[in-house]
């Protein structure tokens, strides 16, 4: 038969979002499609900005702080933590020990709260209808806990820069140490329901491969790093708030495929549990406060602080004029970086993929637009 | 009203190959053309089904089922070269189809 | 030689079909009938706000110092104050407080020198008017008015 | 006159009652569906429409009903009208040859499977011009996806069908259930468990050929919207929902009368398992369902809800208390062990659904020719070898 | 008497659909007729008591090749064909030559019309048709043929393959 070619020159540009079911909120991604098969792809973002760092030289240091939950919306407490260590660096204070073992606390849990979100919602994208329920149960349980610590479910507005506004209350450490019984049972449960599933293996093994090399290029941090096979946790690399003091692993994968990325996740819940565990049982007493004045003008000076994500890593550089607002507030969102990489990922894979490949990376649109 | 005979299938037979036919002979669009043949198929079959029925045999049965068979495979095969020559020259129509290379 | 066997009877999709059906049990139910069953809110929830009023004498507690204006990220709250010339003190006359921009961050709360302004277990904020969100001292007092419609 | 009213009354009654009744009973599997999902999800599922959400599938039929009849402008008119009309034709036309009962049978013809399987194989027709007709490249992808799908499975299907036939020796549906009678054991577990095989392969081409979870490629609604059916709303798009239930209807009717002995009794010959089996057993499921209804009906509020909930208990307390008068029980149990087998794939077929994960395109066309197929013509080998050496 | 009236409405379907087949302007729409027709011949095979043959006209033809069909129809756009002129420029030779031979064929059926004035089935042909009649003639006096009509398929397969296929 002569050489055809010319149907091969079917090149179709598919809009998929911002109004998809699978793209997490209002990404829009376009697709440049040969047949089935993805050649390309490009996101647009932009539909969830709302101007969060320009607000925040608009308001006092302290005025900030709840915005920032506004970010990442499902891993509100760390990125409280990552601005409060961030000017907390800037005016030399540093929060009491037993401020920083609750801080620990409540961002492991937060991590754990993230982590199911995505693991549901993945799930449900590759089409298992029921794990999204029960992770959003566990999710709950962790939610209450937030909610009597501070009020709040969500956008928490957990931590104040220099320590914490509310004391721990009567019944926490119990409830999170039933927590932590409850959980590794859950865990159990999700594996057993996709762990060694041959449909999901066959959905996620071998797909959207990013080598560790990849990852190095695009910057791409959190779960989505050590699924290359790269042993990066800014936990263990430049320890903060008394990391250093848990003893936990980094868990890895091998092949950086969604498959790799999923187990990492299901791995970093159960070493979150360990630190919470050891967090809890190693609870000091004393002061929650360090010493922050009432109206806080850090010195002239910028400070770079980042801290280690559910995502990946969320670094704030925060530049002071030594007045009682923000010079510049510069957030880099573990989400955004991580979405550079989503061509890499895609090319040469299936459409039903990229709705698995979206869904991997773990992306909130908050986080990505700010 | 009279009791249906061989002889209303034979001639409904017949029409159905003549429509076969003039529908082979004049539609330009190949894939009508396919069409048309199985019509012709099917004249045929009626046939052998009432010649069946007739003799009291189901030997015209087993004959039908070979030509449906065969136009399994016609259809195949005919459609597979239908979809080639679209592939290289963008047209299902007959006429335009008369050279011997493509 | 295991690992075949369990690819051949189908394991993992048995095990899989093994949890969705022990999750079966009446009692592991999670849902909450929300209107028909009211959630159970958490002491420090951060939901309506309220101007405490003196349970005694019915006076406000409120000295209008301005702080809670000030430490709002949003600016949603409008304190104005008379200087009472008897008692050489600031008395507050209005205080409006905008829900429909409150984002519910409690610093309002923790600014607030006398207790007196509180973010209550109240979430059911819904109004069917723009205006309605705007909560005027009384409401903030009395806790907000039934729904008013408008055309 | 006797004659007359045999062949032609009892067909077209049952013929009549056959299709009034199963959009109302379609109509109950979805309830049914929402209710067992809800379950594995630990949720409570439907709860307002009526007591435990009960009268919700006809809330849902009145608003499908009473919807606009939306025909986009480029489509073709009229075979967008007929395709959701032949899907639903076809699916309901196969309920003619159930053999729901000993004598409950539209009409038992010789060739009764090979009906079940041209009407299905007419019923792909519906899905492709749907989705043709329809003129949107969602839809049109998605109908050539589920027909390429259904014709691939079909090809599965037939081999364990043919598998179970062999058995059976005939293709009558009275005369397959005859058979399993006479040879004392169903079919599922006949010549020494190897027909298990065919079995199994039957039952998840039948969820492919379904289109369902798993296999619910053409609705995977993360990526292509809602596949064949996108343009279709309100009362076409309801066809399709009947047609669809009652193809799942159809398919586990097959698997019942083929390989679970049909309205025959488990251990059919057995005369010592006689009473408990076909008195006690329906009497008691449907007295336990009584009482259920009758605690239910006290945890309600609302007077309307409490009625329906006394109605619901009565009617079950008197099935089973009918199913205790021997008279009775003779015409309905063969229905009744029928219509238990059904349900109980059905309630399968929503618990694939709840648990398992989707395939993806390529995946699910090589399960079906690189999987199912050989595996069907293997067993197809190996029980005909069997049946031979047994002879 | 009903076989009478089924008799004419199956053969109307049948030459009906035949007719629309072959004049409908979109590939479709033939489609759909040529199925209407097909139909009908199935009934007149229930009709002639062959009905593992109208099954198997259902399933393999309605079944298989027109949904092929329709597969092929979709795949190929048609749009360009279905405004384009139906009929070729020899479509009056062909109905002339068309013509000739129903004349012909006319000829020869009334001419053996009456040879088959006692062409009512035979008794012996009540009881035929069912599937165990065919398939034990089938499988025994036309084995071979049977045979080599799998091969025939198999051939069919591979060559449809390498034809559609784009890179094998």
């Amino acid at each position: 038969m002569p050489d055809v070619t010319f149907l091969d020159a079917n090149e179709l540009v598919l809009n998929m979002g911002p109004q998809h079911p699978s793209t997490h909120g209002v990404l829009r991604v376009i697709l440049k499609l040969d047949g089935e098969k993805v050649l390309g792809c490009e996101c647009v973002i932009g539909y969830l900005h709302r101007g969060v760092e320009k607000i925040a030289e608009n308001r006092t240091w302290m005025q900030f702080a709840p915005y920032v939950d506004r970010m990442d919306y499902v891993a509100a407490v760390s990125n409280g933590l990552g601005y409060c260590l961030a000017v907390e660096k800037l005016m030399s204070v540093e929060a009491p020990p037993r401020a920083q073992a609750v801080r620990v606390i409540l961002t492991e849990l937060n991590r754990i709260t993230s982590h199911l979100l995505w693991l549901g919602t993945h799930a449900l994208d590759i089409g298992a209808i029921t794990p999204v329920f029960y992770c959003f149960r566990e999710r709950e349980e962790a939610l209450k806990i937030f909610e009597n610590y501070c009020g709040a479910r969500l956008t928490t507005h957990a931590f104040r820069i220099g320590g914490l506004q509310y004391e721990t209350y009567d019944t926490f450490e119990k409830e999170v140490l039933a927590f932590c019984d409850m959980f590794p049972a859950k865990v159990d449960e999700y594996e057993e329901l996709l762990t060694g599933n041959r449909i999901w293996l066959g959905r996620t093994r071998g797909v959207g491969i990013l080598t560790a090399e990849d990852c190095k290029d695009f910057g791409v941090t959190g779960p989505v790093l050590r699924a290359s096979g790269v042993e990066w946790d800014l936990r263990k690399a430049q320890p903060y708030s008394g990391y250093e003091k848990y003893d936990f692993a980094i868990p890895t994968g091998r092949n950086g495929d969604t498959f790799d990325r999923y187990i990492v996740r299901i791995q970093e819940m159960r070493q979150s549990l360990r630190i919470i565990r050891q967090a809890v049982e190693g609870l000091p007493t004393g002061p929650i406060m360090g010493k922050v004045p009432k109206v806080m003008k850090p010195p002239v000076g910028e400070c770079y602080v980042s801290i280690e994500a559910p995502k990946g890593e969320l670094g704030y550089f925060v530049v002071s004029d030594n007045s009682t607002q923000p010079y510049r507030v510069r957030v880099r969102p573990p989400s955004f970086v991580n979405l550079q990489a989503l061509d890499r990922m895609c090319r040469g894979s299936l459409i039903a993929d990229v709705v698995a490949i979206i869904g991997t990376i773990d992306i909130v649109l908050g986080e990505v637009d700010r | 009203m009279h009791p249906i005979t061989t002889v209303h299938y034979l001639f409904l037979s017949a029409a159905l190959l003549l429509v076969g036919t003039i529908g082979v002979l004049t539609r330009r669009n190949i894939v009508v053309i396919l069409m048309s043949i199985e019509l012709i198929l099917n004249a045929v079959n009626i046939n052998l089904i009432a010649f069946s029925r007739q003799l009291g045999n189901v030997n015209g049965q087993v004959f039908a089922i070979f030509v449906i068979t065969d136009a399994a495979a016609e259809a195949a095969v005919g459609l597979g070269i239908l979809i080639a020559l679209f592939r290289n020259k963008e047209t299902v129509n007959a006429d335009e189809v008369d050279i011997l290379k493509w | 030689m295991k690992k075949f066997l369990r690819a051949v009877f189908l394991v993992d999709l048995i095990e899989g079909l093994w949890v969705t059906f022990r999750n079966q049990k009446p009692s592991l139910i999670y849902t909450e009938q929300y209107p028909a069953e009211r959630p159970k809110v958490a002491e420090r929830y951060r939901g309506a706000p309220r101007l405490n009023i003196n349970p005694d004498n019915g006076e406000t507690l409120c000295i209008a110092c301005n702080l809670c204006a000030l430490a709002c990220p949003e600016r949603l709250i409008v304190v104005t104050s008379e200087r009472n010339e008897e008692t050489r003190r600031k008395e507050l006359t209005t205080f409006t407080y905008d829900t429909s921009r409150c984002m519910f961050c409690g610093l309002c709360e923790d600014a607030c020198p006398v207790d007196a302004l509180e973010l209550t277990q109240d979430f059911e904020l819904a109004t069917y008017t723009r205006e309605g969100q705007i909560w005027d001292r009384q409401m903030l007092e009395e806790g907000p008015r039934p729904t008013q419609y408008t055309h | 006159m006797e004659a007359l009213l045999a062949t032609y009354l009892k067909p077209l009654v049952m013929t009549a009652v056959i299709i009034l009744l199963f959009p109302l009973i379609a109509g109950y599997i979805t309830l049914a569906e929402r209710k067992v999902l809800a379950d594995f999800q630990v949720r409570l599922g439907l709860m307002r429409v009526g007591p435990y959400g009960f009268l919700q599938p006809i809330a849902d039929a009145v608003k499908l009903l009473l919807k606009e009849d939306i025909v986009p402008s480029a489509a073709d008119r009229w075979i967008f009208w007929l395709a959701p009309v032949l899907s639903t034709v076809t699916a309901l036309t196969a309920f003619s040859v159930l053999p729901l009962g000993p004598n409950l049978q539209v009409a038992d013809v010789n060739i009764g499977l090979l009906v079940i399987l041209s009407l299905s194989s007419v019923g792909i027709l519906g899905t492709i011009l749907g989705g043709w007709a329809s003129n949107s490249h969602y839809s049109l992808l998605g109908s050539l996806r589920s027909a390429a799908q259904m014709v691939s499975y079909e090809v599965a299907m037939g081999f364990a069908i043919v598998s179970g036939l062999m058995v059976a020796g005939t293709l009558s549906m009275q005369g397959i259930v005859k058979a399993q009678f006479d040879r004392q054991i169903w079919f599922a577990f006949s010549n020494y468990g190897l027909m298990f095989i065919p079995f199994v392969t039957y039952s998840i081409a039948a969820v492919a050929e379904t289109n369902r979870a798993p296999f619910d490629l053409p609705e995977a609604e993360s990526e292509l919207v809602a596949g064949f059916h996108t343009e279709y709303s309100g009362f076409r798009w309801a066809l399709y929902f009947l047609a669809e239930y009652a193809n799942m209807f159809v398919v586990s009717s097959i698997a019942v009368t083929l390989f679970l002995g049909g309205w025959l009794r488990p251990f059919a010959n057995i005369e010592a398992l006689r009473h408990p089996l076909d008195f006690a057993f329906p009497a008691g499921l449907f007295g336990l369902i009584g009482v259920g209804c009758a605690i239910g009906m006290r945890r309600r509020t609302v007077a309307v809800d409490k009625g329906i909930m006394a109605v619901l208990a009565m009617a079950m307390l008197g099935a089973a208390a009918a199913f205790l008068v021997p008279m009775i029980n003779a015409a309905i149990i063969g229905p009744f062990w029928f219509l238990f087998k059904v349900s109980v794939i059905l309630y399968c077929f929503i618990w694939y659904r709840g648990t398992f994960p989707r395939f993806r395109y390529d995946q699910l066309m090589r399960v079906g020719w690189k999987y199912m197929i050989p595996i069907g013509m293997g067993a197809l080998i190996v029980n005909g070898l069997v049946l031979l050496k047994a002879r | 008497m009903l076989d009478t009236a089924l008799f004419y409405i199956f053969a109307a379907l049948t030459l009906g659909g035949g007719v629309l087949t072959i004049t409908r302007r979109s590939a479709v729409h033939s489609a759909i007729w040529l199925i209407t027709s097909l139909l009908g011949v199935a009934g007149l095979y229930l009709l002639q008591r062959a009905e593992f043959l109208a099954g198997v006209q259902v399933i393999l033809y309605v079944g298989g090749i027109m949904v092929l069909f329709l597969f092929v129809i979709m795949l190929v756009n048609l749009d360009q064909a279905a405004k384009e002129k139906r009929f070729s420029g020899q479509k009056w030779i062909a109905l002339a030559c068309v013509a000739a031979v129903a004349l012909q064929a006319l000829w020869f059926v009334s001419k053996g019309a009456g040879r088959f004035t006692l062409g009512q089935p035979s008794i012996a042909g009540e009881n035929l048709g069912n599937s165990e009649h065919v398939s034990r003639v089938l499988f025994s006096q036309y084995l071979l043929p049977f045979e080599l009509a799998s091969i025939l398929l198999l051939v069919a397969i591979i060559g449809a393959v390498v034809m559609a296929k784009k890179r094998i």
